[in-house]
């Protein structure tokens, strides 16, 4: 196996690590502030690669269409936070867990009743598209190269949030104290709104990104959510670092062990063999990934010690 | 001098940069009420703590009846013999006052695997716990749901637990804490004859329990026991004056 | 004097089954991500139905969900509870698994509209059971042979790890004479194929053969696209089949795919089809629709000749296939699968639509694989 | 106001009465969905003893109910084909006899509970909840790729197991079956809370430091409880693969977890009845509401919220009038 070759998988390994963490992102920080598992965050982003695909398909602009994705997914967020998700906060995480997957029967049904049953169209733009020729003579599409910078951007951004503005200093207050906020003069229930529809929005984002190369469907979200859970729990729940490592670390797993871990077999098995066993252990390798890390650490990388 | 029942050895413990415990050497002996007092924040809790096995000191010992158990954990070291009862009622408050009484018999018996058989139709078990309810005078609530009870019955009821397990020495984390006057008199009353059974190490804020009821007290102030002794040492300690009391010397 | 006798018992009979009202039960996915598929098979078989002008017919349509469990209990449903005598409308080859066996093994006659599983074409054949689509295999063998046509001689080729996509790459070897540039199985459901194509960059290869079905073909081929490698792709018509041609758009643009149905297949029943399926119900019909136009024609033809009360009558009125198909001649083999013709289509945009024109013809006449291990 | 006890009566009472009443107006089908309550009525009672009294939110018990169904699905596979099953140098006959199916599915489930547990119950909170769906998944993944065993196809049985005695093909035997291993479960259920075990375990969900510190160990308590809770839920995977005559991959899917939660939340929390009078209201719902809409998820959505928001305690809380345990 060639270096070149090698070295691209690398890099879809990271575009793949860094869309995740537009999921993870949001599903952290939700957590973080609000303490809630919100299993329905796979269907904002479901919501936001519709919004792209019907906006692309009125407009033709893909900006536009990216525009109305974060717009339509955070408007989403915030009314389920206001209608639903408020009454929440102080339930157990079990009633959360059953609510939040009642939001996503409601979702993708929905979804499905407005759009019908077959997948929509939503393709990059032409002055995204096609391969570029990086240093080393790796041949890499372009529109992937751009959602890592869009990535990074997203994850400087929300380091820059959190740390540098006023927002962000409520948030990382709201993780520590709810009454402490609230007695500083912060609405909190808009806080909280506001911080879910962050999340939501940066979902709806991914999805309209990654809509774009694969299919918008309903259910697309849910294989999507598990693995933002994964990188979450991996990293250690509330803790956007941490979700920045994890998603990396899940993206590289899934990628490099799809394709290593049939090889690594090959060495003492038959081929079709090999590739049949390596192909089955790499569609656990990154739960397996979870598990070991819960096991070594029960909090996962940067989350903190219970 | 005796053996000591209960005993810590230059227990050190730091959270960061803060020394929560430093150097600290207690001991508890039998037929004693040993008072740990300080204020707020002076690391009495983290102390109690890594007595019952909570949390593991960065270094130091703890001995149970000459037995190293620094080591052991919370139920291990309440196998030998240590009972505690928590500031902050730690009860199931969805059962009934005698089931959690009889968590405690089951405790002092030491299997909880048995699967058949109603616990509360156990004989021994029963008999085990109605005593110690019995002794705390919450017998006749012994079917009151725990959350119906009041604050100060509580507080009984996590005593009458420790009873349960006949234990060799008893840490108590400010069992007064809440009562009110009446309360707290029934309480001091109740704990003054249970030290020939089992000594107490008693961490308590209300001070006029505590000169009641302490045959020797500790001042632990920033982690540090600055004094031990008698109540009349202890009152005319200049540096427990100063520090703690917050007087002049 | 006996042969006239015989023959007037026979118009009786016949007179009587066109009378009786015969209950069929579908069993299909109408709700959830695959539901387009069962939409499909439903509207075209529904449309049939309607078109042969009997009201005799009486059609029991459930939502299997896509869950082998669900369908098994609506199997039971059906069968314990509205006594339909025939069953049909199954999409996935592991629903049918779970449906088929017993419920033929209870009497019942079962039409496939779609899924054709080796398992029940080989050994587990059985007299009441007949597919109208194809054997799983046939599309994917139609593949390989296109591709030795197309003088491929290197190709890479890719499915999702199961069953359906181990069946593919074998349906496929079996008759491609060429090297294998690599053979990867992806996980099923996957969405990103950047480590494949990187791979199939890598690999040498002059051309690509993919058996990805529903939104993972949607997702390959846009990747694909992007990419830029450029080799050319062979797949059979799950990817390219018109419900989700309008979704991969440009990308799919000149690819060749294999199916034995295509909207331009040049006979009076497809033209009819096409056209009223698209005025019923204002799309153009797909692949599925046209397999479950053939159900339901299929059905009729024997519904016409004999009841399923008389199963042996009935079953020999099923396999004189006695119908106008979509694709023009249709037989069954001797493991009531179809002997039929498989095209090779290339995607093309009609004005605003993307669809799929005929090139060529893939395999004449194929049967399957499996038809020799069938004992009935 | 109804007193518990009452509803503990009433609940089997009520679900022996509706297939026998379908027996007697012939309606077959009504029988297997009540047989289908059952099964997920029983696989419920298992997770409720981790969920409810130990308050273990696991979101991947369908690896037990998986193995269940596939222990079956095995062992009748083997004997259908009159070939022998080989584990390393053992080799060991199919068989099609029910009790014994019924045995290897308990111990095979106990045994990867007792791994599963021992390894999550290092975590808690949300992260027990996470580690348990990435077990999961793991299951899942591999029946996928476990083309020996059919994969994602799954395998087919084509005959019911047999029961000693019965003829399990008739729904109404089968039923009974069924009704008579979830009564047995129940009163387990019932002995188990009412023991000594039942009584530590409940206070190590309230209070684990309480239960530390006169001695006993919370997280054995709640292994041993998760142990028991995966062989129930594993004993009515081995019937659900009978009653739908095929075992999948699907067993193992997360949505399956959280279906079975759904059943205890809907009918109470902790509570004896509460997985029955959910798997009951769950299969009706999802008889009724699939029949009247091709959209009827996103009525079982409202009315799950409905429950969640405004039901605490479920259905049966509802009727004592009294919220349900906190988990």
């Amino acid at each position: 196996m060639s270096l070149v070759l090698i070295a691209e998988q690398v890099l879809n390994g990271l575009q793949f690590g860094v869309m995740l963490f537009l999921m993870a992102a949001g599903l952290t920080l939700i957590f973080g502030v609000m303490g809630l598992i919100n299993l329905a965050h796979g269907s904002l982003y479901m919501v936001g690669a519709f919004a792209a695909a019907a906006v692309a398909g009125a407009t033709g602009s893909f900006l536009l269409a990216l525009v109305a994705a974060l717009a339509a997914a955070a408007l989403a967020g915030a009314i389920v936070e206001m209608v639903v998700i408020r009454r929440l906060y102080a339930a157990p995480h079990l009633d959360q867990v059953l609510a939040t997957f009642a939001l996503i029967l409601i979702f993708s049904e929905g979804t499905r009743w407005v759009f019908g049953s077959f997948p929509l169209y939503l393709d990059i733009p032409d002055w995204l598209s096609g391969p570029v020729t990086l240093p080393g003579g790796i041949a890499y599409p372009l529109y992937r190269l751009a959602l890592i910078g869009v990535g990074l951007a997203v994850a400087a951004g929300l380091w820059w949030l959190t740390a540098r503005t006023r927002l962000g200093i409520q948030i990382r207050a709201g993780e520590n104290d709810r009454e402490m906020v609230a007695a500083l003069g912060v609405d909190i229930s808009r806080l909280y709104t506001l911080v879910f529809a962050l999340g939501a929005g940066l979902a709806g984002l991914a999805g309209a990104l990654v809509g774009a190369i694969q299919s918008v469907q309903v259910g697309m979200g849910e294989p999507v959510l598990i693995l933002a859970f994964v990188v979450i729990v991996i990293g250690g729940i509330g803790s956007i670092k941490g979700a920045f490592i994890g998603a990396l670390l899940v993206g590289l797993t899934d990628t490099l062990g799809g394709i290593f871990l049939p090889e690594l077999f090959k060495l003492f098995m038959e081929p079709g063999a090999a590739t049949q066993t390596g192909s089955a252990l790499a569609s656990m390798a990154i739960y397996i990934l979870m598990s070991l890390v819960l096991v070594w650490r029960p909090s996962g990388l940067f989350g903190a010690r219970a | 001098m005796s053996e000591p029942i209960l005993a810590t050895h230059a227990l050190c413990k730091s959270f960061g940069a803060l020394t929560a415990t430093d150097d600290v050497s207690i001991d508890l002996r039998a037929g004693e009420i040993h008072a740990i007092i300080g204020p707020n924040g002076a690391g009495k809790s983290t102390l109690i703590a890594q007595i019952c096995g909570a949390l593991a000191p960065d270094a130091g010992t703890v001995e149970l009846l000459g037995r190293d158990v620094t080591g052991l954990s919370t139920q291990a070291r309440a196998q030998a013999g240590l009972a505690r009862t928590f500031q902050i009622s730690a009860l199931a408050m969805e059962d009934t006052v005698l089931d959690n009484a009889l968590l405690g018999a089951l405790g002092a018996a030491g299997n909880p695997w048995r699967l058949w058989g109603r616990v509360s139709r156990d004989a021994a078990l029963r008999d085990r716990a109605m005593a110690a309810l019995d002794r705390v005078g919450l017998a006749d609530h012994a079917g009151t749901r725990t959350a119906d009870l009041s604050h100060g019955q509580r507080r009984q009821l996590e005593v009458a637990v420790a009873l349960t397990l006949a234990p060799r020495a008893f840490v108590m984390d400010e069992p007064m804490a809440g009562l009110g006057a009446e309360g707290s008199r029934v309480m001091t009353g109740f704990l003054d004859g249970l030290r020939q059974e089992a000594p107490i190490l008693l961490v308590e804020h209300d001070m006029d329990a505590v000169f009641a009821l302490a045959d020797r007290i500790s001042v632990l102030v920033y982690g540090q026991v600055i004094a031990t002794g008698t109540v009349d040492e202890i009152r005319a300690d200049p540096a427990v004056r100063a520090a703690y009391l917050g007087e002049e010397a | 004097m006996k042969k006239t006798l015989l023959a007037t018992a026979a118009l009786i009979l016949a007179a009587g089954a066109a009378m009786a009202e015969v209950k069929v039960g579908m069993i299909t996915t109408l709700s959830g991500g695959g539901a387009g598929l069962g939409i499909d098979v439903r509207d075209g078989f529904m449309l049939a139905v309607k078109q042969s002008g009997r009201d005799d017919i009486d059609v029991v349509i459930e939502d299997d969900q896509q869950k082998p469990d669900i369908a098994v209990q609506l199997a039971d449903k059906m069968i314990q509870s509205e006594k339909v005598d025939v069953l049909t409308g199954i999409i996935w080859s592991n629903l049918a698994m779970a449906v088929v066996p017993a419920a033929v093994a209870q009497g019942k006659f079962y039409l496939s509209p779609n899924a054709g599983p080796s398992a029940l074409a080989g050994a587990g054949c059985h007299p009441n059971y007949f597919n109208v689509a194809w054997q799983n295999d046939n599309l994917h063998e139609a593949a390989g042979a296109y591709a030795n046509t197309a003088g491929h001689k290197n190709t890479f080729i890719l499915a999702p790890n199961y069953p359906a996509g181990q069946d593919a790459l074998t349906g496929f070897k079996r008759f491609f004479k060429g090297d294998l540039a690599g053979e990867i199985y992806t996980q099923l459901g996957q969405t990103d194929y950047a480590a494949e194509i990187a791979q199939i960059r890598a690999s040498g290869a002059d051309s690509v053969f993919f058996f990805l079905p529903g939104g993972m073909g949607i997702s390959f081929l846009k990747q694909y696209a992007d990419s830029g490698v450029g080799l050319p792709v062979v797949g059979p018509a799950f990817s390219f089949d018109q419900g989700i041609l309008q979704a991969v758009g440009d990308a799919a643009l000149g690819v060749v795919n294999t199916s034995q149905w295509s909207k331009d297949i040049d006979n009076p029943t497809n033209k009819a089809f096409v056209e009223t399926f698209q005025a019923e119900y204002g799309r153009l019909p797909s692949l599925y629709a046209s397999q479950g136009f053939d159900t339901a024609n299929l059905l009729i033809s024997a519904l016409d000749k004999a009841a399923p009360s008389d199963a042996d009558a009935f079953r020999a009125a099923l396999e004189a296939a006695d119908f106008s198909s979509t694709r023009g001649a249709f037989r069954f083999g001797p493991n009531h699968h179809p002997i039929q013709t498989i095209y090779a289509r290339e995607v093309i945009k009609e004005g605003d639509v993307f669809t799929n024109k005929i090139i060529g013809v893939a395999l004449e006449d194929h049967a399957d694989a499996y038809a020799a291990e069938c004992k009935m | 106001m109804i007193g518990e006890r009452w509803i503990n009566l009433a609940v089997p009472l009520a679900l022996l009465a509706v297939p026998l009443y379908a027996l007697m107006a012939d309606e077959p089908f009504t029988i297997t969905l009540a047989t289908r309550a059952t099964i997920l009525a029983l696989a419920a009672v298992g997770l409720n003893i981790a969920l409810g009294i130990g308050g273990l939110v696991s979101l991947g018990h369908a690896v037990f109910f998986g193995l269940g169904g596939y222990a079956m699905g095995i062992l009748a596979f083997h004997a259908q084909n009159y070939s022998p099953l080989e584990i390393g140098p053992l080799t060991f006959a199919g068989t099609k006899s029910m009790p014994v199916i019924w045995l290897v599915a308990v111990i095979v489930s106990a045994m990867a509970a007792l791994l599963i547990g021992a390894l999550s119950l290092r975590t808690s909170g949300v992260y027990f909840i996470m580690i348990t769906l990435a077990f999961g998944q793991m299951f899942y993944y591999f029946a996928i790729s476990w083309s020996a065993y059919g994969g994602e196809d799954g395998l087919s049985i084509y005959v019911r197991n047999g029961f000693p005695g019965l003829n399990t093909l008739v729904p109404i035997q089968f039923f009974a079956v069924c009704f008579v291993v979830l009564c047995l479960a129940l009163a387990l259920n019932a002995m188990l809370r009412a023991s000594p075990f039942g009584l530590a375990l409940n206070a190590a969900r309230q209070v684990p430091q309480r239960v530390e510190t006169v001695g006993l160990n919370p997280m054995r308590l709640k292994l041993m409880a998760f142990v028991i809770s995966g062989a129930i839920t594993g004993l009515a995977g081995a019937l659900f693969a009978d009653l739908n005559r095929f075992v999948s991959p699907s067993m193992f899917s997360w949505q399956l977890s959280g279906e079975l939660i759904i059943l205890i939340v809907i009918g109470g929390v902790g509570r004896l009845m509460g997985p029955v009078v959910g798997a009951c209201l769950f299969v009706a719902l999802e008889h009724w509401l699939g029949g009247l809409t091709d959209f009827w998820h996103v009525w079982l959505g409202v009315v799950l919220l409905g429950i969640v928001l405004f039901a605490r305690g479920g259905v049966v809380g509802l009727l004592t009038g009294k919220a349900g345990p906190h988990v």
